[in-house]
């Protein structure tokens, strides 16, 4: 096994990495690098001044909107409800839908190309239409009302989903599911036995995170005419009550507490 | 019976894991494969249940070809080999319970398996293997609570459960002490001879394979370097094995040599 | 053989019990709250789906080509925009993230960093236009602040899941050699972390191409802008040619940063 | 050919302006001279009252910019809160805001008006109350226990001037009690188009939008026109600002003013316009003018709806 | 010199890992610690540098009582005490040198290290560990890209980097062939004796135990039943550590017993 004898101190100590790797990470260190200060540069040149007065302009228009006036805390929660509703349904649909489409596009899963290529480029378009299109698109198709704004969120958060989930099932630790395919189980069985428990923790907070974000997205809602909200939001803000804008800001925050607190919980209690 | 005809396999990396094996096995044999790190010998027991898929040559298992096997086929070979794996592969977040019963995916509905509906017999079986490991005690307990050897004991209660016509056992007492290896390998080479099920196992010890196998297969760089039976077993064996005698020069010097 | 038998399940105490219940009773409730408060004519949204199909899925098959210049330069615009807010969320995100990931701070500080987060995400978009565009007037920079702040607070949270999912028998490894908490970062925690981080970021960034509509708000124009406009004027066919100028360039860093990913995982 | 029609409002102007120029002076000898910028940004909000929007002011800020001598840029914002809080920290100068976004303006950080667009030869416009043609609404009464698609309540055409002008007409006090007790349901759709959208699937009787916005709908709908007919209009709304910060300097914004009326004389400005915000021309302004939409303001603001 | 007075560990979840234990290790000692598996090897190795922290009792080395020890001082104590894993623990996504330079990080600042600007000796005694371990041709490899055994070597040969005064090692042949195995139980005795690095090994294999160890420490549900050199080892040793005698009625029996 040993050819040579080593000497203490050796006459050609190695660099740690491999020139080749060290030239191409650094090369794309330096790319990446080069088109962040290109778009700093860029996007600066149209400031006007300095950012000199910015925390004094901001503090005023920050003041503005305190003390929050909790007045208004009843008469908001309604929309509150709506909004929570509708993210619960749309949440709950794509959760749904999102188990095929994920497993369909795990690398380690699905092993047939094409049908992964498939289910990754519909996912990779569906990801990319942005809510504010959607929330368009299916309002121009199917009226104003609860529906489009609910397909939204459900086309929406599918694609987030979906992706999220595919590639934390790309992580998992392989070698289980080769103990269950050794044990002759067939891919539903491998899936269920070998990957569900490792998966469902991740599975759990993403879901989660995703009826956070669309109770966030409710403002996008708004726009369509779905309520929510989002739209007394804009409400106030239009009518420059920040106070009571303030006030919603504190209840959607809360919300995204309970919400974490909740995930929190359910990934404790898989985990 | 287990036929290896000139079989050969390159990862795809490019490293060369088995060169030209030509192995047969009969039915009821207890072969014990010894060999260094990376030898190749994970490799040649992986073959058997196509968890590898060699690049070249045949490999028939009673007398198919397991090479094109894919789907139903290829399950249906898994469900009859059992194994058993060097690090254990177990569902970390699962129960023992849960892990030894995926022993019997393969003999149970896709439904059934889904909605935990074992049969009565499976559970028990389940149990009574855990028994054999003397492990019984941890029957609810996540399998990432147990030791490194207590795991390994549960992955071996899951191919028992299997009750598969071949077992394959990718080094299975690495992380067990001296009294349960003992006992495992007792009760591998009792079933071997009792229900005449064919057993590979991969062991670095070879006084410990001196001691179980029925024949004794020498891996070194992917090519058997000796295969025959314990009896045939000599200094000169260790030699083509190891690259070198073994214990004498070999042992103590290895790093005297450094 | 024995009988096959197997030992009772240890019981569960009755806490434990009651606690089941009230969760499965506090679920059940809150589907049946959602579908009593949800009321969707179904006959109305089909009969509506049928008719307008014809007005508008023709229009957006059937981009405006004349705009593609117009949109491309917008979605070039987007594009430097977003980079530059991902990268700067990216990099706020990570001090944030181990702050929260209860396994780098201990309980109570990882508390206080899920606060910070959470509270970062309820901040809507339009109030962050707002504070930006008052700090340093209407233009790119504000919708690069905007979109950093915005996109931290789910970076962070996102970073800080991966931290607490991390091996820690490398770290009690590297404990073990007497390394340093720093060390310990950089040797155990990022050779493990910095794969998905990057494609949490790289992935944000897109989030941040197609949820770009902020920068209408702060005046830095992009696309979000001209889907307002589009919408606002009916126009599906541009609508159709700025859906396709995304697709296109999501679709490009998608492959860009799987190969960059391929080249430092 | 604009100003001939601004021609009543022009003598209230220069009264206005006096008593302006008198206030800012107090200001100037506390503080110092009014600023003139380095570069003059422009702020643009376009109004949904209006049926195609523009999404760039670049030729505009040019030529404004060759006038004046000095760099001006132009930014076009989707939200008017973002014009009104960037024009009272000075990071916008001049801003080209709707009625309502101007009072906004105007009341915290005394953004004053100098110009207005003239569109279809009028400083002002109206909102519509759009019904079914087979409905069998004649009058705004027999609106009573119908439902009201509107597109959002800030929105002026849309909301706040009917809403008002109903109140005044049956009175109510709110526009909580209007909607609830006068209308059987309301309908908040998000724009004005879909409104008009929502009377004519027969979602809602009668929608208030600007004048008007069956020609946007034409082409997707092609027998809008005679399936929708208007029930009425609302009192005159003011149109757009042009407006200014308190902080620049006077002479500067009668600089400004000159430049931006001058287009009137400029035929291919008067097409960019025309062509761009459906602008036919610009006329001075008065912050009297937009009296009548602080009025309006004043009665939402406080009792609105909360749904 | 290490000493556990009266020392126990409960784990949080009410397991007694260590059972009022009192063991004094001298300078220069190369002590095996043999046990079943979960009898509180692993626990009682990680105590000595503090991976787990006993509950009571106290435990000197170098006559200072390191269970108070934290921050600055307990980085200290693991720099002189290097550590080989069970489980390797190596980080897998970076490559091999890397994982073996990560030896030297107590004795590197924090900012050369994190640049990578490791001094010409560290990295020359990082590849001359490799070499050690036969494994320096794998220098550029991930570690994931390793057979088990190929990982367990990089793994001594980073504790081999740190050049501590102790070395701790848990289970570290469990993965590696029998000549590997001696060839690395040998160049721990050697280092051992050359260098009086007091050397702490928690074996399975008595046979090995006796084959290296100054003294073996016999362990058993938390308790220390069997202390003292090899020498006084006797049937009746086993039969302590392993609850039965070796060999004879157990090993064979173990499998006849379910
Ligand atoms: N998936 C893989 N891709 C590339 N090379 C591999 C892969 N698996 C194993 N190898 C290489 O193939 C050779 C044989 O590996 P194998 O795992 O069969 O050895 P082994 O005899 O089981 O060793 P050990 O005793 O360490 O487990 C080794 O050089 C190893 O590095
Ligand atoms: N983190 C932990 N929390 C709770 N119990 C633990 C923990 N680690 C170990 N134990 C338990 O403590 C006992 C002693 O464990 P330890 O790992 O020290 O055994 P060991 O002798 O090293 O076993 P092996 O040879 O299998 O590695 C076992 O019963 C084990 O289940
Ligand atoms: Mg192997
Ligand atoms: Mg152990």
């Amino acid at each position: 096994m040993t050819k040579e004898k080593p000497s203490l101190t050796a006459d050609k100590t190695p660099s740690i990495y491999p020139a080749k790797t060290k030239m191409q990470v650094t090369l794309i260190f330096f790319v990446i690098i080069g088109i962040y200060l290109f778009s700093m540069y860029w996007t600066q040149r149209e400031m006007v001044g300095g950012i000199g007065g910015a925390l004094g302009n901001m503090y005023v228009v920050i003041e503005k909107f305190f003390p929050p006036n909790f007045a208004v805390l009843p008469a908001i929660w309604e929309p509150m409800a709506q909004t929570i509703q509708m993210a619960i349904l749309a949440t709950t649909v794509s959760a749904i839908l999102t188990v095929p489409l994920a497993l369909l596009s795990a690398q380690n899963v699905t092993t047939f190309k094409p049908l992964y290529y498939l289910t990754r480029t519909f996912l990779n378009i569906l990801r990319t239409i942005p809510d504010l299109v959607l929330a368009v698109l299916f309002v121009g198709l199917f009226g104003i009302g609860l529906f489009p704004g609910i397909l939204a969120l459900i086309v929406f958060s599918l694609g987030i989903l979906a992706k999220l989930i595919s590639e934390t099932i790309e992580s998992v630790d392989m070698n289980p599911m080769e103990a269950m395919r050794a044990s002759g189980g067939n891919t539903l069985q491998v899936i269920w036995y070998a990957l569900v428990p490792q998966v469902a923790p991740q599975f759990a907070s993403l879901v989660l995170y995703v009826f956070e974000i669309n109770i966030r997205a409710s403002v996008v809602l708004g726009l369509v005419g779905a309520g929510g909200i989002g739209l007394i939001l804009n409400q106030q803000l239009g009518f420059y009550n920040y106070p009571n804008a303030m006030a919603i800001i504190i209840l959607i925050f809360v919300v995204v507490i309970v919400i974490e607190f909740i995930s929190n919980k359910i990934r404790e209690a898989l985990l | 019976m287990i036929e290896f005809k000139d079989v050969s396999l390159v990862y795809p990396n490019g490293t060369q894991g088995l060169k030209n094996i030509n192995v047969k096995i009969n039915d009821g044999e207890f072969v014990v494969i010894v060999g260094l790190s990376g030898a190749g010998k994970s490799t040649f027991i992986r073959s058997i249940n196509r968890l590898v898929t060699p690049t070249s040559g045949s490999l028939l298992i009673d007398n198919e070809d397991i090479l094109s096997y894919h789907g139903k086929n290829l399950r249906k070979l898994r469900t009859k080999t059992g194994m058993i794996f060097q690090n254990y592969n177990l569902v970390k977040r699962s129960n023992v319970l849960k892990n030894v019963l995926a022993g019997r995916l393969g003999h149970t509905g896709t439904l059934r398996s889904i909605l935990n509906l074992y049969k009565k017999e499976d559970i028990g079986l389940a149990y009574e293997s855990l028994k054999r490991v003397n492990i019984e005690e941890k029957l609810y307990n996540r399998a990432d609570e147990l030791s490194g050897g207590q795991q390994q004991r549960v992955s071996i209660a899951r191919v028992l459960t299997q009750q598969p016509n071949y077992i394959l056992a990718d080094e299975p007492v690495a992380s067990l002490d001296p009294p349960t290896s003992h006992q495992v390998m007792t009760y591998l080479k009792k079933i071997n001879k009792e229900d005449n099920i064919t057993t590979i196992v991969n062991l670095h010890f070879i006084d410990m394979a001196m001691e179980y196998a029925d024949r004794i297969i020498g891996m070194r760089a992917g090519e058997v370097v000796f295969d025959g039976p314990v009896s045939e077993v000599s200094e000169q064996t260790f030699e083509e094995i190891y690259g070198r005698s073994i214990r004498e020069d070999d042992l103590r010097g290895g790093a005297n040599k450094s | 053989m024995e009988n096959y038998s197997l030992p009772p399940k240890p019981k569960n105490s009755l806490w434990k019990k009651i606690k089941t219940i009230v969760i499965t009773l506090l679920v059940i409730g809150l589907y049946v709250w959602t579908f009593t408060g949800i009321d969707i004519e179904w006959s109305r949204v089909i009969e509506r789906a049928l008719n307008n199909f014809q007005r508008v899925i023709p229009k957006l098959l059937s981009p405006d080509w004349s705009a593609t210049s117009e949109v491309a330069l917008a979605m070039l615009e987007t594009v430097f925009i977003a980079f530059a807010g991902s990268l700067m969320a990216a990099i706020l995100a990570v001090p944030i993230a181990f702050l929260a990931a209860n396994n780098m701070m201990g309980k109570y500080l990882s508390v206080i960093g899920k606060w910070i987060l959470s509270a970062v995400r309820a901040f809507p978009d339009i109030i962050l236009a707002i504070l930006f565009v008052v700090a340093v007037g209407p233009n790119a920079f504000a919708g690069v602040l905007a979109i950093a702040i915005g996109s931290t607070g789910m970076l962070g949270k996102m970073f800080s899941e991966i931290i607490e999912s991390i091996d820690m028998d490398i770290v009690e490894a590297m404990q073990a050699n007497g390394a340093n908490r720093i060390q310990i970062l950089f040797y155990a925690v990022m050779p493990q972390i910095i794969p998905e981080f990057l494609s949490y970021a790289i992935y944000r960034f897109e989030v941040d191409i197609r949820a770009s509509s902020i920068l209408g708000i702060v005046g830095a124009g992009g696309i979000g802008t001209m889907i307002i406009f589009a919408s606002n004027n009916r126009n599906w066919n541009e609508m159709g040619t700025i859906l396709l100028a995304i697709i296109i360039v999501v679709t490009i860093i998608d492959f860009a940063s799987a190969r960059i990913r391929r080249k430092i995982v | 050919g604009g100003s001939d029609e601004s021609d009543s409002s022009n003598g209230g102007e220069t009264e206005d302006s006096g008593s302006e120029e008198s206030a800012s002076d107090e200001e100037s000898t506390e503080e110092s001279e009014g600023m003139i910028p380095e570069t003059l940004v422009i702020g643009f909000v376009p109004s949904q009252d209006s049926d195609t929007i523009a999404d760039t002011v670049e030729p505009l800020a040019e030529r404004l910019g060759e006038e004046l001598g000095i760099e001006v840029q132009g930014q076009v914002m989707t939200n008017y809160n973002a014009l009104v809080e960037a024009m009272g920290a000075n990071q916008v100068q001049v801003g080209f805001i709707p009625a309502f976004g101007y009072v906004l303006a105007n009341e915290q950080y005394d953004v004053e008006v100098i110009l207005k667009s003239i569109r279809y030869g009028s400083g002002t416009y109206k909102a519509q109350y759009v019904v079914r043609s087979d409905s069998g609404i004649e009058s705004l009464a027999d609106l009573e226990g119908k439902i009201w698609a509107y597109g959002d309540q800030t929105s002026t055409s849309g909301y706040l001037f009917p809403a008002s002008q109903l109140m005044e007409e049956f009175g109510y006090d709110t526009s909580a009690e209007l909607e609830a007790n006068f209308f059987s349901g309301t309908t908040q759709t998000g724009g004005h188009d879909n409104s008009a959208i929502a009377v004519y699937e027969g979602e809602a009787d009668v929608a208030t939008t600007f004048d008007d916005v069956r020609t946007e709908l034409e082409e997707e709908y092609p027998d809008v026109m005679d399936e929708l007919t208007i029930l009425g209009y609302t009192d005159e709304i003011p149109n757009d600002t042009i407006s200014v910060t308190k902080e620049l300097d006077k002479e500067f914004v009668q600089q400004i003013k000159d430049v931006f009326l001058s287009f009137n004389d400029d035929e291919e400005m008067i097409s960019i316009m025309n062509e761009v915000y459906n602008w036919d021309a610009i006329d001075e302004a008065t912050d009297e003018e937009y009296q009548v939409v602080k009025d309006t303001y004043a009665k939402f603001k406080d009792n609105i709806t909360l749904e």
